[in-house]
């Protein structure tokens, strides 16, 4: 771990405070995903760890290693970018699937489906047909 | 002095993030429904990208990125996959 | 590289063994399946080169050194010195392996050309798939590559036991593959556990390190060394862990089951190879390490072949029990350690494996002609009607003709069963003498006790297989419900008639032949040629590309 | 001529002619009869020719090569003894051929009855000529072979196929012993030529395998000569058309055990052992064989009986331990074989004529054929030892033995004149039933055809055979005198005792017994008669001894209820007792070698415990165990906690320095997760097991738990064993130095994998290729089960959902819900694709490579298939996985055949830094370009899989719902995958991920 | 370290083993892919556990070993992975076939053979 | 041009993270990037996605920017109610919001906006009536709520993308 070292201190405080901060957050985000009640409930919890849990973790190693590389090390922007596409699409997917599962069974915990309308425009075209 | 700091920082969030991931174990092993697994799962592999960068920044080296970086991209078909069996009964239609 | 008489071309016949299917097995990926007839051409002009290729190799190897001192040539694979980059090696084994190999994949192909090409998708990549996963598994030199060349093989095997699917396929295809596996994962465990001891996976190498290995890291080289062996010995159909092999082997397609049972002797090839050369004498401690149970376990492989061959009335697990019995032979006869009778058991798995590939075409066609449900009656008939004198008499003493196609077809059953049984004039009874006469010959006075269990169950496996195939034989071609006569085409017949000619000529020329064996034998038993040939190009390489 | 073409010649033309009248066609009876004749004729001739030779006392020997190194040579050996039987073969062999021209009904398909014949004859003088112990026991079964197929002849009938196949069961298996015998034998004598072995008596004798060696030959011998208790066979194989019978069992191929057992007679008798065996096998068959016979109804039979018995009387010889016994069993060799041929042909004729060989019905026919009576009369008359009769010299010098023998046991000394005359009695009593029973008596009454004499060539070979045993027994120093001493000096050399071939040596004591037979015989028939009469079936006593259907019932007990019962016991063919063999015996195997050896750890210090890891090892533990307890009942939860297991391995994999690794290990969990989702779609609901006991299951549980942690301790403890030694060195060492320097790449792994060991990686996309081919040749005939045909219930549930609302189309709801990820995943498509090429250029430097690259590729693929639907993606894009394949493969070993261009070997690699305008210095090696088409392989492949599996739904779904695509799913533009049609039949998606 | 990765090998093997030895389908292929794990783990071992070790070279130096990660069972893991991932895919792809001909998840085709 | 390159954003975008992903902005790097991502984006293009373009670049940004903040302090809030579990009075629940925007890429932004902030996550589209059914941890108020998304989020949307 000799690169440690060559890190200055003003940039090793902020590095740890930051990775004590993501894994923090990332901490409670999972404990609420164990404590809070019901699965809607539950499923806002991981979102602390993937954005400000990761955000940080990775604020952390893109000072580390600029400072270390006197570089600018920006490739973890790509991580975060990604993070913040893709998870909602799983969120999103699971959390549609679950009402679709608590509706079917009749769960009282959910809303009923949308009460029928009058005629309202069809899907936008880009709705990919299944 | 740095170093030590550095070194029991990243220790003590990697404790922090396996624990996490030991929470979402946690869900994935007991449920109840399907879909909170499939949320642990997630969360697994959120915490795990965490941990992978902790640990890049532990050993200085760079090449645990791609690891994190694939799991951030694609980490997620895995689990949208699970989403879309228990919606829909089949991942490709 | 040593003792290569020819142009530099010359050099790489070694790697077109395994190239040139690959090459052509792709190419055949990229043709359409509607365009049989160019894929069958293709296919069928490979095999045939690929034995024209062997035979070539195989006359390159024994033309050029006597006895013992064998001729063994070694291709460096990316130019790196073998020691540390894959080695391809040529001996008297490995160019007799290959050019049973194509012997067994000319036949099975030109059978297929007929119907079985047409069953399901992609045979003919498949098919090349194959040989190149057999001639790649005889020809390496490297225990890891081997492995991977016995996935080629296996996955290619995968295909073809299931070509033309269907629930019985299906079904026992499932087990095939679960079995084989967990024998992959038993490979790997065992080859990792030799190189975490050994540091090499040079098969050469390793039987030079073998002696030195320290005596605390012993118990894991062996321990290696038994788990590799018992994956070896799943594939080789060894009792108890060959059960599936009789199953899978009555379920595939004929062509199919011809060019598979070859599989089996993999297994075989594997020990012989790596047994001979890793725990031979200079193996310090470890000398002859678990010998006696390859015996031991090979004399109850052939008991248990021939209660199955016993116990079944359909030809195709008959055909596969006689596998058992084959593999159980040559395991005991292995398991003997002693060179002489190698070479017998090297005789006897030559005749073996072409009179099974044999059968299995030839069930094909015979059960063509079968009424369905004609093993039923005759199961009835065996367990239950002991007196059926019913038959009228009148016209007993009236012979009745035998249509050509059926006697032809008789001839060839009756041809196989002689060379299964060990019964003269085939190939198969000088088999079974050229392994028992070398071990008879061991003892000056009193013969061990494995001698005598190895030598009754010898002889019971052949009355076994007498009174089975007898009784199936006079079942199918003597008493059977007059079916229609099969169809057959020339290029099913072919095929058969070639197997049993090739035992024919094994039976005629057993003395060459049974020299080749011998001198097989003697350098699998004294490695010391194959060692040196390995090592000696183990000089740092010759210069790579330019360096920066 | 020379030897050697004389013996070869002897040998080979029978085979020959085998062939060539195998070959004729089915009704070329004359032809194939005059070509077997002529055969026969010659071979007389040929022995004739070395009669000069012979009896001079030489030997005709002639050698050739065959094996060997392991002392099998091909020798041909003729000295009087063999001769004399050469003779036999040829002579009654000549004499059988005309017979059978005549007795063989012009329908039958003869030229095979001759290729046998021809064949069968062969084998013989092979048996007798064999200079060579393995070419004796090689001849020998040759001639089991051929009198299966000789008796098997009227394969139509059942008595032909069981009386062929007993006979072939019993003589076979006698033929294996004999040949372990031999075996033996030629171990102990150091040489299997005959010659070395004769000479080795004593040797032989006091060796310790003598007694192995001598049971398991004379199994062969007296299976063969069908003595007691293997006679039964014999009787069976009458079902043979009668010339077969009158080969077979006078003259060869029961001669052949006799024969045996005389050409060894100088190494093997002269032994206690011999004694007991052959004499009471041969007493025991010949008292039986006479007994038996008495009581037959068939003329056959009682000739077969009869056989049994005389071979018995010869084997007696043979067993007594004296040469002049021996000197009278080879005379009455050749006496059985003049009279019981005759007989035999005399009953075919009697079958022919009358249709029938049945005592009871046959009566009189003297009136009808008197002739035939007369030549029968002749030699019944020799079977029965009637003094001027060939038989009665050859009687009355084995009583002459009987009251000579020695041994140690003085009662069977007395006992045995007493049973040699009984048995003499009953032949004198069966010889007279069958004159009396047939030719004397009333008129027949009710025969099939009305008899009379029959073709005058067909009564030739009787006429000459009788001739022969009233000559021989009227002048027998005469006629085969010097025969009869050549063949025994042949057999005994310098033992050969001084004899007398006369008629009359005075009234002694044998002449005596014989006398006393003659009349007891004649007593004990008019005393049967009544028994006769009253329509007896087998003889009183013994008759439920009944060999055949002994042997039957052993024979299923044995290859049937035995066998399968024992298959059952011994084998399996479920596929958990065999996964469950194999795990135990690996487990065994290792821990054999590890208790032999034993095993500690290695001195290697153990690194400390770093919590993190040990926790994150907790989280793995509880996933596989999760995995383990879940994966019956909660499939899914089983899938997802494999992924959590695969997640942990790949983190450890980062942890110990292998981002390669982890690398591959994530994207293969994905693309793993993915394909095991498809299959869940088709696998049954799970309910609760019932059926069996609780307890059962429980049993069975526990057993396979122990099994389970004693692989999962011995896995530990072997790998802990592995870690805390010295890693090898050897080949990371030089990897390591040579891997920039050499392999142009600062990734070792990836050089190692592309160059190194570039051989296993193109072996691994082979065998990816394999797998993808046989996946989708397979699941082009997949037929779902009938219960999980139907589309899921979900998908049911939302379209109904839709339908019944107005302002809602069917499939709004799904279009609905993948709205936002099909946006955002469209988007992702070039994103991961550039990621996966940014992978696999940069793989020879760093962690990436290939296969990786391909898997990304195929996961932004599968991606829009998930989101998209198969239809909508193959509306879009031209995916041709078997083109990525085919050209992966061609390019990868394309790259490695370009080294030989060069004169390099296969794979070699080249690599330089090209200097480009612009772009500067990038590294260019041949690697990439077979890391390219590995890439392309794995694309390939992985797709043809997947597209394959995940077809099936859209098959479910037009075969399930044809509303569905009418109403929801949009009519697909343009060409889907390969330009196959877009509404291709359900039962044929031919190429439909194939390429056209 | 070494003991918790062999124990967590043990565990992957004993779960694995166990799954194995289970009569359906979906089992027995869970057991296979567990114990793949178990034994790339196993492979990857024998190269020795190194933390903090560089895994690819400096450009233009040779490496050794005791700087760097020991890319030989690295290499060979990776094949097995790709062996043992293309085996998985098949035999998925068979017990669906199974599943589908025989109508059940029972490794032998029926339920209750005996 | 516009065959060549049918989506120039798209493709710069990728040419940039070509860059971040090989850390260069070599010349070579550039060339190189730029190749690929033009083939990239025609492998896009294929699967037809749906028309829009982004407008107003530069309200993109200051959207980025306030989203960021949302989130930093969502963050904070949902940690909060974690720690707090006893904190009764807290109502967790689902909201129905009627939409305006129906441009593809702004739904999917906002659908991101949403449920990347911690406490919010969106749950189903309405395609019949333009409706979005959100599930929100901590549902004290229905207005506050339907105020942010459309007044906040979705104003500014239809703005750069409509
Ligand atoms: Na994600
Ligand atoms: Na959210």
């Amino acid at each position: 771990m000799t690169h440690l070292a060559d890190l200055p201190v003003w940039a090793a405080i902020p590095v740890a405070l930051l990775l004590l901060l993501g894994a923090s957050l990332a901490l409670i985000g999972s404990i609420g995903f164990v404590r809070l009640r019901s699965f809607y409930e539950r499923v806002h919890a991981p979102t602390l760890g993937t954005t400000m849990g990761i955000g940080s973790v990775l604020l952390a190693s893109m000072l580390c290693f600029t400072v270390l590389q006197s570089r600018p090390a920006l490739h973890e922007i790509l991580i975060a970018v990604f993070m913040i596409v893709t998870t909602p699409i799983t969120l999103m997917l699971l959390a549609r699937a679950a009402l679709y599962r608590d509706r079917s069974e009749g769960s009282d915990d959910v809303p009923s489906a949308p009460p029928a309308q009058t005629t309202a425009p069809s899907a936008p075209d880009a709705a990919p047909p299944v | 002095m740095t170093t030590t700091l550095l070194l029991w920082s990243i220790f003590l969030a990697q404790i922090l993030l396996v624990v996490a991931m030991a929470c979402a174990t946690f869900r994935v092993l007991r449920g109840p429904r399907a879909q909170d697994r499939v949320l642990g799962l997630d969360t697994l592999y959120v915490n795990a990208t965490m941990l992978l960068l902790t640990f890049g920044i532990r050993t200085g080296s760079t090449l645990y990125f791609e690891a994190a970086l694939i799991i951030a991209l694609l980490g997620f078909v895995a689990t949208a996959a699970l989403a879309k069996f228990l919606m829909r009964g089949e991942v490709i239609e | 590289m040593n003792g290569w008489p020819m142009s530099a071309w010359m050099n790489h016949l070694v790697i077109a063994p395994i190239i040139i299917p690959l090459v052509v097995g792709a190419l055949l990926m990229l043709i359409d399946e509607r365009r049989r007839a160019l894929k069958a051409a293709l296919g069928v002009a490979s095999a045939s080169v690929l034995l024209a290729l062997a035979v070539l190799l195989l006359y390159l190897t024994d033309h050029t050194a006597t006895g013992a001192d064998a001729t063994v040539r070694v291709y460096r694979l990316g130019d790196w010195p073998s020691l540390f980059g894959i080695v391809l090696v040529l001996d008297r084994l490995s160019a007799m392996m290959l050019v049973l190999t194509g012997i067994l994949g000319l036949s099975a192909l030109v059978f297929a050309l007929a119907r079985w090409q047409k069953a399901g998708a992609h045979f003919h990549s498949l098919f090349q798939f194959q040989l190149m996963g057999l001639n790649g598994a005889f020809l390496t030199g490297d225990l890891f590559n081997l492995f991977v060349f016995f996935e080629i093989m296996l996955a290619a095997s995968y295909g073809l036991a299931l070509h033309g699917s269907g629930l019985a396929r299906v079904r026992a295809g499932l087990h095939y593959i679960a079995i084989n596996l967990a024998a992959s994962l038993l490979f790997l465990i065992g080859v990792s556990m030799i190189y975490g001891v050994s540091g090499t996976l040079n098969m050469a190498e390793l039987a030079v390190r073998i002696a030195a290995v320290a005596p605390e890291d012993r118990g894991l080289l062996e321990a290696g060394a038994a788990i590799l062996g018992v994956a070896f010995l799943i594939k080789a159909g060894m009792w108890p862990l060959g059960f599936w092999l009789p199953n899978t082997y009555t379920t595939v397609g004929a062509p199919s089951a011809a060019i598979i049972s070859i599989l089996s002797k993999v297994g075989i090839y594997a020990i012989i190879r790596i047994w001979l050369l890793v725990f031979g004498e200079s193996a310090g401690t470890s000398a002859g390490f678990g010998g006696h149970w390859l015996l031991i376990g090979g004399v109850l492989t052939i008991a248990f072949g021939s209660i199955a061959v016993l116990a079944t009335q359909n030809l195709a697990r008959l055909a596969g029990a006689s596998v058992l019995v084959s593999s159980g032979t040559l395991l005991a006869a292995v398991g003997a350690g002693q060179a002489a009778v190698t070479g017998g058991a090297l005789f006897y798995m030559t005749s073996s494996v072409l009179a099974i590939a044999g059968l299995f075409l030839l069930i094909e066609l015979v059960e063509r002609g079968r009424m369905v449900g004609a093993d039923v009656l005759a199961v009835t008939r065996e367990a239950f009607g002991e007196g059926e004198d019913e038959e009228s008499d009148d016209d007993d003493a009236i012979g009745v003709s035998i249509p050509a196609i059926m006697a032809i077809l008789g001839i060839a059953f009756m041809a196989c069963a002689l060379l299964l049984a060990g019964l003269p004039p085939l190939s198969g009874f000088l088999a079974k003498f050229a392994i028992l006469a070398p071990m008879l010959a061991q003892g000056a006075e009193g013969l061990p006790f494995t001698t005598w269990a190895l030598m009754a169950a010898l002889i019971l496996s052949g009355l076994a297989t007498v009174v089975a195939m007898s009784r199936t034989g006079i079942d199918v071609f003597w008493a059977s419900p007059a079916g229609d006569l099969p169809r057959v085409r020339l290029v099913e017949l072919g095929p058969v008639m070639m197997l049993l000619a090739l035992c024919v000529a094994l039976t005629v020329q057993a003395g060459p032949v049974m020299r080749y064996m011998e001198d097989t034998a003697r350098s699998l038993h004294g490695p010391e040629r194959y060692v040196q040939g390995v090592m000696t190009t183990a000089a740092p390489g010759t210069g790579k590309g330019a360096a920066p | 001529m020379s030897d050697a073409l004389l013996l070869l010649a002897a040998t080979g033309l029978p085979f020959i002619g085998a062939i060539v009248a195998g070959m004729l066609p089915t009704h070329a009876r004359n032809t194939a009869a005059w070509l077997a004749g002529a055969i026969a004729i010659i071979g007389l001739g040929l022995v004739w020719a070395a009669y000069p030779t012979v009896a001079a006392g030489g030997v005709i020997r002639h050698s050739m090569a065959w094996m060997p190194s392991l002392g099998l040579d091909l020798t041909l050996r003729m000295d009087g003894f063999a001769w004399l039987f050469a003779g036999l073969v040829f002579g009654v062999g000549a004499l059988v051929v005309l017979y059978a021209r005549y007795y063989m009904s012009a329908d039958d398909p003869v030229p095979r009855f001759f290729a046998f014949l021809l064949a069968f004859m062969g084998s013989m003088t092979g048996v007798v000529l064999s200079g060579n112990l393995i070419q004796l026991a090689f001849f020998w079964e040759l001639t089991s072979l051929f009198s299966f197929l000789l008796i098997g002849y009227w394969h139509h009938t059942a008595a032909a196929r069981d009386g062929a196949r007993m006979a072939l069961t019993i003589t076979a298996t006698g033929g294996l012993c004999l040949f372990a015998g031999v075996l033996l034998l030629g171990h102990i004598a150091g040489s299997y030529n005959l010659d070395v072995v004769l000479a080795s008596g004593d040797k032989i004798r006091e060796h310790a395998l003598y007694l192995p060696a001598l049971v398991l030959i004379l199994m062969g011998a007296l299976t063969k000569s069908a003595q007691f208790p293997f006679h039964f066979w014999l009787p069976h194989a009458m079902a043979a058309p009668t010339p077969v019978s009158a080969y077979l069992h006078s003259a060869t191929l029961v001669k052949a055990g006799v024969f045996l057992m005389a050409r060894l007679w100088p190494v093997l008798a002269g032994t206690e052992a011999w004694f007991w065996i052959v004499g009471s096998a041969g007493l025991a068959t010949l008292l039986v064989g006479a007994y038996v016979a008495i009581f037959q109804n068939d003329l056959k039979g009682l000739l077969a009986y009869s056989t049994i018995s005389h071979l018995g009387l010869i084997t007696l010889l043979l067993g007594l331990n004296s040469e002049l016994a021996m000197v009278a069993a080879i005379f009455h060799i050749l006496n059985h074989a003049a009279f019981k041929a005759s007989l035999f042909m005399a009953a075919g004729i009697i079958d022919h004529e009358t249709g029938t060989r049945d005592l009871r019905r046959l009566s009189g026919l003297n009136r009808f054929m008197p002739f035939t009576t007369r030549l029968a009369m002749v030699a019944a008359a020799a079977m029965a030892g009637v003094p001027l009769m060939n038989g009665f010299i050859s009687k009355e010098m084995f009583f002459a033995e009987t009251l000579t023998a020695q041994a140690s046991l003085p009662l069977l000394l007395h006992i045995l004149p007493f049973a040699a005359m009984v048995a003499s009695a009953f032949a004198v009593a069966y010889s007279l039933r069958f004159i009396h029973g047939a030719f004397f008596g009333p008129d027949p009454v009710d025969l099939p055809h009305l008899p009379h004499e029959p073709p005058a060539w067909m009564r030739l070979p009787v006429e000459i055979l009788a001739l022969a045993c009233i000559i021989i027994g009227l002048l027998p120093a005469a006629t085969v005198g010097p025969y009869l001493n050549m063949a025994a000096h042949a057999a005994l050399g310098a033992a050969t005792p001084e004899y007398s071939l006369a008629v009359w040596h005075g009234f002694n004591t044998p002449l005596v017994m014989s006398l006393l037979a003659l009349a007891a015989g004649v007593t004990l028939y008019f005393l049967l008669q009544p028994l006769f009469r009253r329509n007896i079936e087998g003889p009183p006593f013994i008759s439920r001894l009944e060999g055949r259907r002994m042997f039957e019932r052993s024979m299923v007990f044995l290859s049937w209820r035995l066998a399968r019962t024992l298959e059952g016991l011994l084998g399996t063919r479920r596929l958990q007792p065999q996964l469950r063999l194999v795990v135990c015996v690996a487990i065994l195997a290792a821990g054999w070698a590890v208790y032999r050896r034993g095993l500690g750890p290695g001195n290697l210090v153990p690194q400390g415990i770093d919590p993190v890891l040990a926790l994150i090892w907790v989280i793995g533990a509880a996933c596989a165990l999760g995995a383990a307890w879940q994966a019956k009942f909660h499939r899914l939860a089983a899938l997802i906690l494999l992924g959590g297991t695969g997640l942990v391995t790949c983190v450890t994999f980062v942890w110990f320095s292998a981002p390669d690794l982890a690398l591959t290990q994530l994207l293969v969990e994905i693309v793993t997760t993915i394909l095991l989702l498809l299959g869940l779609r088709w696998l049954p609901k799970r309910l609760p097991s019932t059926g069996t006991s609780e307890v059962m299951r429980t049993g069975r549980r526990l057993r396979d738990l122990a099994i389970a942690i004693t692989a999962g301790l011995g896995m530990a403890g072997l790998a802990f064993g592995v870690m805390t030694r010295f890693p090898p060195e050897i080949l990371a060492q030089h990897f390591l130095e040579r891997a920039y320097t050499e392999g142009g790449g600062t990734n070792v792994v990836n050089v190692i994998l592309v160059d190194f060991r570039g051989f296993d990686t193109l072996g691994e996309i082979a065998v990816l290729g394999v797998v993808a081919l046989t996946a989708y040749a397979l699941l082009r005939r997949f037929r779902p089960a009938p219960d999980s045909v139907d589309v899921p219930e979900q998908q049911r549930d939302q379209s109904a959902y839709d339908i019944a609302r107005p302002e809602r189309r069917e499939g709004d709801t799904v279009a609905d819900w993948l709205l936002i990820p099909s946006v955002i995943a469209r988007l992702l498509f070039p994103v991961v694709g550039m990621v996966a090429l940014f992978l696999l250029l940069r793989g020879h430097d760093l962690p990436g490579g290939g296969f990786a690259a391909g898997l990304m590729g195929s996961i932004a693929m599968i991606l829009q298939y998930m989101l998209g639907g198969t239809q909508w993606v193959e509306a879009r894009l031209r995916v041709l996985p078997l083109r990525w394949m085919g050209l992966g493969l061609l390019l990868a070993a394309g790259t490695g055949l370009g080294a030989l261009l060069f004169g390099r070997p296969f794979l070699t690699t080249y690599f330089a830094y090209a200097d480009l305008p612009l772009i500067g210095e990038i590294p260019t090696a041949s690697a990439l370009l077979f890391d390219i088409g590995v890439f392309a392989l794995v694309i390939g492949a992985t797709m043809l899989t997947l597209i394959a599996l995940a077809r099936q739904s859209v098959r479910g779904h037009r075969a399930a719902a044809p509303r569905v695509s009418a109403t929801s799913a949009p009519a697909v533009p343009g060409p889907i995958l390969g330009g196959a049609p877009t509404t291709a039949p359900t039962g044929a998606p031919t190429a439909a991920t194939g390429d056209d | 370290m070494e003991l918790i990765l062999a124990l967590g090998i043990g565990v992957l093997t004993g779960s694995g083993v166990w799954l194995l030895l289970r009569p359906r389908t979906f089992q027995v292929i869970i057991g296979l892919s567990l114990l793949s794990y178990a034994v790339n783990l196993f492979i990857f071992s024998t190269g020795g556990l190194r933390t903090g070790a560089a895994p690819v070279l400096e450009r233009g130096m040779a490496g050794s070993l005791a700087s760097h990660a020991d890319p030989v069972p690295q290499a060979l893991v990776l094949t097995a992975i790709v062996i043992s991932f293309a085996t998985t895919a098949l035999f998925l792809v068979l017990l669906l076939a199974a599943r589908g001909l025989t109508g059940t998840d029972h490794v032998d085709g029926k339920e209750k053979s005996r | 041009m516009k065959r060549w390159f049918p989506y120039p954003l798209l493709t710069a975008a990728l040419v940039a993270m070509w860059l971040l992903l090989t850390e260069s902005v070599a010349l070579g790097s550039i060339l190189m990037g730029a190749i690929l991502a033009t083939v990239a984006v025609w492998g896009f293009a294929a699967l037809d996605p749906p028309g829009g373009r982004l407008k107003r670049p530069r309200a993109a940004f200051a959207l980025a920017a306030l989203v960021m903040a949302d989130i930093a302090r969502s963050n904070l809030a949902v940690v909060k109610i974690i720690l707090n579990p006893r904190k009764t009075e807290r109502v967790s629940g689902f909201l129905h919001i009627p939409l305006d925007m129906r441009a593809p890429y702004g739904l999917a932004t906002l659908a991101c906006i949403i449920t990347a902030t911690p406490g919010t996550i969106w749950v189903e589209y309405n395609s019949a009536n333009n409706t979005i059914l959100l599930h929100i941890l901590d549902l004290v108020d229905e207005s506050t709520w339907i105020d942010t998304i459309k007044g906040r989020y979705e104003r500014r949307l239809m703005e750069i993308f409509e």
